[in-house]
């Protein structure tokens, strides 16, 4: 028998790695952001790397989005890699100029005669009762407006593949971690928040979806949390003798088509999770693409599970009522089945 | 601080009732640690406990809330960033139902939807927010509608020294300087934004220098001292009130504890918040009003108890009270 | 016979007469935005107010959106009917956060113990080249964020009974007015932007959609000049013998799903139109409350016809290319009907 | 306007490379007005004609752009906001292509995809952008950029005065200043934000004041003067080239036209404008030449035909060139 040695890395601890190598590499890359130096970011995804390349190449910046990610922009267009970093996701709308109208549209209003390299990476997700400013995964807000690619990687592993990536991508990429997912001290301990991390770089493709169960009865589409509570749902609806494939969207622009339509196509049935708004969401997107693509495959309604259109309330109980669940994609894929 | 009788040349009522509110505010925070740490050890984890989320306390900052709430009423407004406590508690917001919101109550401000970072109390005009710089155009509007009714209504918006280089500072300081409106910018320069100093982010050494980018007068209060910062605000609220436009005025204050709960601190030195502590405000303006003959040891006892009372009422209402109904999280995204 | 006499008005002029009626019925209702006094609003929806209110009740503002929008929430939360402009909805980005997480969710965190009665009027649409900062609609960006009404009218006679019963509504309500249809002199002359408005001062619901022409071979959406387009498609299809059910969307947030719902299990067939992006738009959450909730309604898939995920682009062949228009409904509507 | 000769101390090559720029940027600017208007009368229809969209003409502004051009290089980098054509002038971008994207055809710097207020020429670090204030955290990036490759190399941001109120303006000055970037904004006073006056949208009479905000240095220009904009110019860019942080340069200047073609221009006096093209800063300049025997009438009427055939030649591509595929238009969204 042949002993791997796993190397167990957290997914914060994964991104910075990823960070670090590309910085090893290439001498134009450099993270610009609040508290990404000293600190190494608030979500720890800079860890270390203030101590490993100084304060030239990891530079805190003033509470000044605007400035630092049009800084980045402006940076990008001569040529260098930037890396900024948006806090919480839930603080773009002081800073939605620079990325939506700039960042993504520069290269396209140039001809492709301007390139934007760059990276912006940002916190999302709820579920520890930060209430209303700070706890929303808006991957909608991104993947609505063109020009950017925009992934929402789940695993250490990925987290890690998909940040070299980024970096190396000649576009600029919008990269959402969720704060539940870096396997934080100080937030809940998941399991799924630590895992094998190679040590070398490797790249993981920024419009794949991952088929990270398969299954006959039901796919069941999530992203980051939702797709980790999906196969938590899997689990328990295979102890029913129903096998659900579960599908880790990861790249919400470009969105992988192929991969979700060929799903449905074997299981007929489907049920999209998100931990974004309902209205307009991410689930609304992959429930729109299979009633214009794969209409006659359906044996059964597309069900969507996401945030009912309120802001994310504080108190607990509450918070809990809004947010998707393992039991509630149970209970939906339950009735999916067995109601139709 | 200053320690001579002549230099007190403030109402001994307000001096008592600037302590009164600092030992109340510093007490109240004391009980919220303990109340933040339950459920959170050994192993912290910030979504567990009966206070779960960010915390951010204002331990040591307590100046700059009474310095400049004493001269307010009830109809002046106050919006207040992430670090709310002190300002809630000078501007008179209501101690029960703060403390309920914070511990998610349905008896709570917002019935528990808004939380630590999200109390409004409509009736004494107070609000805060998590969104760096975000409350100033609100008390710019606070102030607007002051002056469409007619009144002599002002407004205060309080931000740390860090949010004074986010764009919404500048926009709202050149409005409210543009149509003279009766708002007062308090930034309080607790020396970070986070884990980063005001040299990493500041590119001037005070903000009260700012005031020359929108032709308004600004001050520098000095050593986190809350006579000074009455004397500041006094002359800055007179000019509100009068119609002579806004002020800023920057405070030195001293930040005591993490940014938030469970901040590593890394980022400084060890020794640093001892040596704060040793010059604390609300010390010095006890032994103050001791030396100085304005309060007896009975009193400033007697202050001390009632100021710990209210806070101890309002945390036994808030953990007797109870949760909303989860289903209560759909409603109030519209009034009909 | 009786002579009915017809109150011919633009779109712009309509709405400024909601506005002017408003005012003098509410010493608390004003308006604040850049170039609405003298200017009259750049797409002429203050026009005549600055004459007929002054200058202390129709405010010009530097360009500072994020410091005068907000400044409308913090006058609102003390009484006041503040009506404020975003000049383009394309501008968005530099003061959304004023918008959404302060505007749109302090009703909600505060437990409804603070009311915005506010209006947020912006203009939003393309087709007269102006390039990819100036041409969105943007619609779904709005629509996806919980808190605030949004609509979309498509009429002068909506756009002044939309706006009376946005003023007076206690909750913040974003109003998007499509330039096109506003009538300005200096734009494209189209007999949809003019129309009967009565003087009086009436009110249109904010939550329901109008279903515009009956039909029962297909139902299409559309909104503002999609709705139009819809309508002349309708008409071409007509002369084919297919009878199109047209329904002007108007309100998206809250969105009228029942209206919608009726319409499909009349018609068995659906077609959304929209000048906004494609991906998690109007037109894909109208698509998945189909697939989620009327799917055994549907005789073909579910067609979206939006502008396909590229920034406008300016030239006038390349901006023609990506946006809707009659024949392109036409000619999708024909599918659906000849190959299912 | 300097007018004797011992003022003029700049270079006479400076002087008539200024004359050239500021005639071809007007020439440039007939041409457009005219070939804008096509297609457009009897009825004004902004999507009507050639070219189509909003224009936005500098007309008069000439001098803010030559008095810092002169003073740059193609590795400098300009941004420029709405009104860009002076400034890609002067920043030497390659005209027929800019002239081709502005008819929207293939050929142009974006193939048809920007259009006037969309003008990308990396070969001479220009950009422009339709967003107010947009520009000026770009324009910090590429100084950043320069100081990491340790190139002298700077960064100029044209503004209009309207823009200095945006949130853009404090956050990038602030951020330039700290890190000590070879920064330069330029700000146009051409007394107007489309209707509203200077004094209807800012605090203080000038925006140079605003560098105390910032610990930099400001300067204002009067009387839309290029030889006083060359000066000021001069010793911001040596400063940015050694290290020296920011500037602020504020030059009072004049929009002849309206704020785009077809602005009705009712918010303001009909004699405005006549008045201000009186003292027009191109006649002055070249008066000025001839007076002090810098160049002969036949040297400015050679200097003005170079300028108008650039021109000419320009248009001539531009309208001779193809239209872009309709499909294109999906292209570019991404590099691969
Ligand atoms: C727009 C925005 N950017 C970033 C943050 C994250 N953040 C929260 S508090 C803080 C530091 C604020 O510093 P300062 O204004 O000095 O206030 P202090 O915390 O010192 O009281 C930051 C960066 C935020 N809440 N909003
Ligand atoms: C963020 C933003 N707000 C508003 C506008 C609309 N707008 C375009 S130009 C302009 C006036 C700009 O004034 P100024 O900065 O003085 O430049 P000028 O037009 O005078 O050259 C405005 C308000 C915009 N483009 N971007
Ligand atoms: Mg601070
Ligand atoms: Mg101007």
């Amino acid at each position: 028998m042949e002993t791997i040695e796993k190397r167990m890395l957290t997914g914060n601890k994964a991104m910075a790695e990823a960070i670090a190598l590309e910085m090893e590499r290439d001498p134009t890359v450099f993270v610009l952001g609040e508290d990404v130096g000293k600190y190494g970011g608030i979500f720890g995804s800079t860890q270390g790397l203030f101590d490993q390349f100084g304060a030239d190449r990891v530079m805190d910046t003033p509470i000044s989005e605007t400035a630092f990610i049009g800084a980045a922009i402006g940076a990008a267009a001569e040529g260098m890699r930037p890396i900024t970093e948006l806090m919480f996701v839930d603080f773009f709308g002081v800073c939605m100029d620079q990325i939506y109208n700039h960042m993504a549209k520069i290269p396209y209003m140039s001809g492709g005669n301007v390139k934007l390299p760059m990276v912006l990476m940002t916190a999302v997700g709820g579920g520890y009762n930060d209430a209303a400013q700070h706890s929303q995964t808006l991957y909608a807000t991104f993947a609505h407006l063109p020009g950017m690619k925009v992934v929402a990687p789940s695993t250490p592993y990925d987290l890690k593949g998909m940040m070299i990536s980024a970096i190396r991508d000649d576009n600029p990429v919008v990269f959402m971690f969720h704060k539940t997912l870096q396997g934080l001290g100080w937030m809940d301990q998941l399991d799924a928040s630590i895992s094998h991390v190679p040590k070398e770089d490797y790249t993981v493709p920024l419009d794949k979806a991952n088929v990270v169960r398969e299954g006959k009865d039901v796919t069941i589409v999530g992203l980051q949390m939702t797709m980790h509570y999906a196969l938590e749902a899997a689990e328990k609806l295979a102890e029913e003798g129903i096998e659900a494939e579960v599908i880790d969207l990861r790249s919400i622009a470009p969105i992988d088509k192929e991969t979700i339509i060929k799903s449905v196509k074997r299981t007929h049935r489907l049920i999209v999770v998100d931990e974004d708004y309902l209205s307009c969401g991410i689930s609304a997107e992959v429930s729109a693409i299979i009633a214009e693509e794969a209409l006659y495959e359906l044996e059964a309604p597309v069900k969507r599970i996401a945030v009912p259109d309120v802001p994310l309330p504080y108190s607990r109980p509450l918070e809990q009522f809004v947010l998707p669940n393992a039991n509630k994609i149970y209970d939906e894929a339950m009735k999916l089945i067995n109601e139709w | 601080m200053s320690m001579t009788r002549e230099r007190i040349n403030i109402p001994v009522e307000k001096l008592k009732w600037m302590y009164e509110t600092m030992v109340k505010s510093r007490y109240y925070e004391d009980v919220m640690v303990e109340a933040y740490n339950e459920g959170k050890k050994p192993v912290f984890n910030i979504g567990a406990g009966p206070v779960p989320g960010e915390m951010h306390l204002s331990t040591g900052q307590e100046p700059a809330a009474v310095g400049i709430c004493a001269h307010l009423t009830k109809d002046d407004t106050v919006t207040s960033p992430h670090r709310p406590h002190h300002h809630a508690i000078a501007k008179g917001v209501d101690l029960n139902r703060m403390t309920a919101e914070i511990f998610g109550k349905v008896t709570g401000l917002g019935k528990g939807k808004g939380g630590h970072m999200h109390l409004f109390d409509p009736e004494v005009k107070f609000s805060c927010g998590g969104i760096i710089a975000a409350g100033i155009p609100h008390a710019v509007g606070a102030a607007l509608a002051a002056k469409k009714k007619g009144k002599d209504w002002v407004a205060v918006a309080f931000v740390g020294e860090g949010a004074a280089n986010a764009g919404g500072f500048h926009e709202s300081l050149n409005l409210a300087a543009l149509w003279k409106l009766p708002l007062i910018v308090v930034v309080e320069d607790n020396a970070y934004g986070i884990s980063v100093p005001k040299s990493g982010s500041t590119a001037v050494a005070s903000n009260d220098l700012r005031a020359a980018a929108y032709g308004i007068e600004g001050a520098y209060v000095r050593n986190n001292d809350p006579i000074e910062m009455y004397l500041a605000s006094e002359e800055a609220v007179r000019r509100a009130r009068n119609g002579e436009g806004p002020t800023i005025i920057e405070i030195e204050t001293h930040r005591y504890l993490g940014h938030f709960q469970g901040d590593p601190e890394m980022y400084r030195d060890k020794e640093e918040v001892p040596n704060l502590r040793k010059i604390d405000p609300i010390t010095k303006i006890r032994d103050l009003m001791l030396s100085e003959g304005i309060a007896t040891e009975e009193e400033t006892a007697q202050i001390e108890v009632r100021a710990k009372k209210d806070v101890d009422d309002a945390y036994h209402f808030a953990r007797e009270s109870e949760y909303p109904a989860p289903e209560d999280a759909l409603k109030d995204v519209f009034s009909s």
